[in-house]
């Protein structure tokens, strides 16, 4: 599974991406935050407060419960700000 | 049209080319987004707009077929750059064209408040306290929710 | 700033002249009205806009006066042609620019819809059936009472 | 005073300006409609369906019982279709 990491979760996990194994039954992204929190302190604080943090599967927008499965790309990032 | 790039955008040249030989047009609203000098108080010499390269073309073209589902438009042209961009500088270019002036403003204004809340960009801004990532504004997502009211 | 005029103008030029070095700006918006090659199921070859002369100007310039105290404007340009214009051809344009998109997007619409109910211009169309003095539009007058409600 | 036509009240009329000297007492847009309407049949025609005409007096929209006195510029046409 590929992880990205874009703005200050980028900043705050030090990693843009990362290709990751989590155990069997990691599966939504709720779980994959909850063991992405274990790899390193900076992991625990870019996860510190998910109202800030949105959350991509396939390049496609997704929430907290959506599943994800080996092979998926699940990118992390803050609301958006362009325009 | 969806194009995500780092250089500037010439309008005028967009504009010709996007109309040019459709007299079915009778009127165009582009919106251009800039760089502001100051944010909050803070004078910005700089700012940095991060994207998403797999997402932000596939998340604009979605916002572009919304809007050509819902208004009659003969045209349609999204440009949003991104790299480090300074005071002044065209951020975001967006032209809607249609037979008739209302389509083509609330197309145009659709687009413009869509893209700010779902196409995937990160401003960082720089300022005399340092650098800080832009929040996202709740007058943002305000405008976006117009749309589906 | 008003212009009546009978040559054509470049927007990419107006947009520039009116927004460079102005770094409070974050939104522009503009309007482009052209003319279509058809209406009411007839072919149209041509169209002459007539006006009055001593009229326009001032009449123009109330307009922008009156939008300018409505809506925080860094800048706003409205140039009008008259003459004889062919499909395709430019007729109007509108550029309001502001810190912020909304008041550029409502202040442009509303610069459009009053000028299209106030400024003394009438178009005179050329279709295959002969020539006829286009008829003032409900629609029109409704988009612009929309602002007084 | 000045009297202006433009678009098809030019046409009807066959005159995109006249000088004219009402009679005493046309004192308003009204009443020097009523003595336009008697110089010529295309006057008549032109001031026929007054929904359809419109009037500024020196270059001020103005309305059917607006004042009007020596000297001032009077136009007539129809609603206008700019933009």
């Amino acid at each position: 599974m590929e992880v990205l990491y874009f703005a200050w979760l980028r900043e705050r996990t030090g990693i843009s991406q990362e290709t990751v194994q989590p155990p069997d039954g990691t599966d939504t992204v709720e779980k994959l935050i909850t063991w992405l929190k274990g790899r390193s302190a900076g992991h625990a604080e870019a996860f510190s407060d998910l109202d800030v943090v949105r959350v991509a599967v396939n390049e496609e927008y997704a929430k907290l419960d959506s599943p994800i499965s080996a092979g998926d790309e699940v990118a992390f990032f803050p609301p958006v700000t362009g325009g | 049209m969806i194009r995500v790039q780092t250089k500037d955008f010439d309008v005028g040249r967009e504009l010709s080319s996007l109309t040019e030989h459709n007299v079915s047009i009778g009127g165009i609203v582009t919106f251009v987004g800039t760089v502001r000098g100051n944010a909050e108080g803070n004078d910005v010499g700089a700012m940095t707009l991060e994207h998403y390269p797999g997402m932000t073309h596939k998340e604009l073209e979605k916002i572009e077929n919304t809007a050509r589902e819902r208004w009659n438009l003969a045209g349609s042209l999204i440009i949003h750059r991104h790299g480090r961009l300074k005071p002044g500088d065209r951020i975001v270019l967006v032209i809607t064209a249609s037979a008739h002036r209302r389509d083509a403003f609330e197309a145009c204004e659709f687009l413009v408040d869509w893209l700010k809340t779902k196409a995937p960009f990160w401003k960082l801004e720089e300022t005399s306290d340092g650098t800080r990532w832009v929040a996202s504004r709740a007058t943002d997502d305000a405008a976006s929710s117009r749309w589906t009211e």
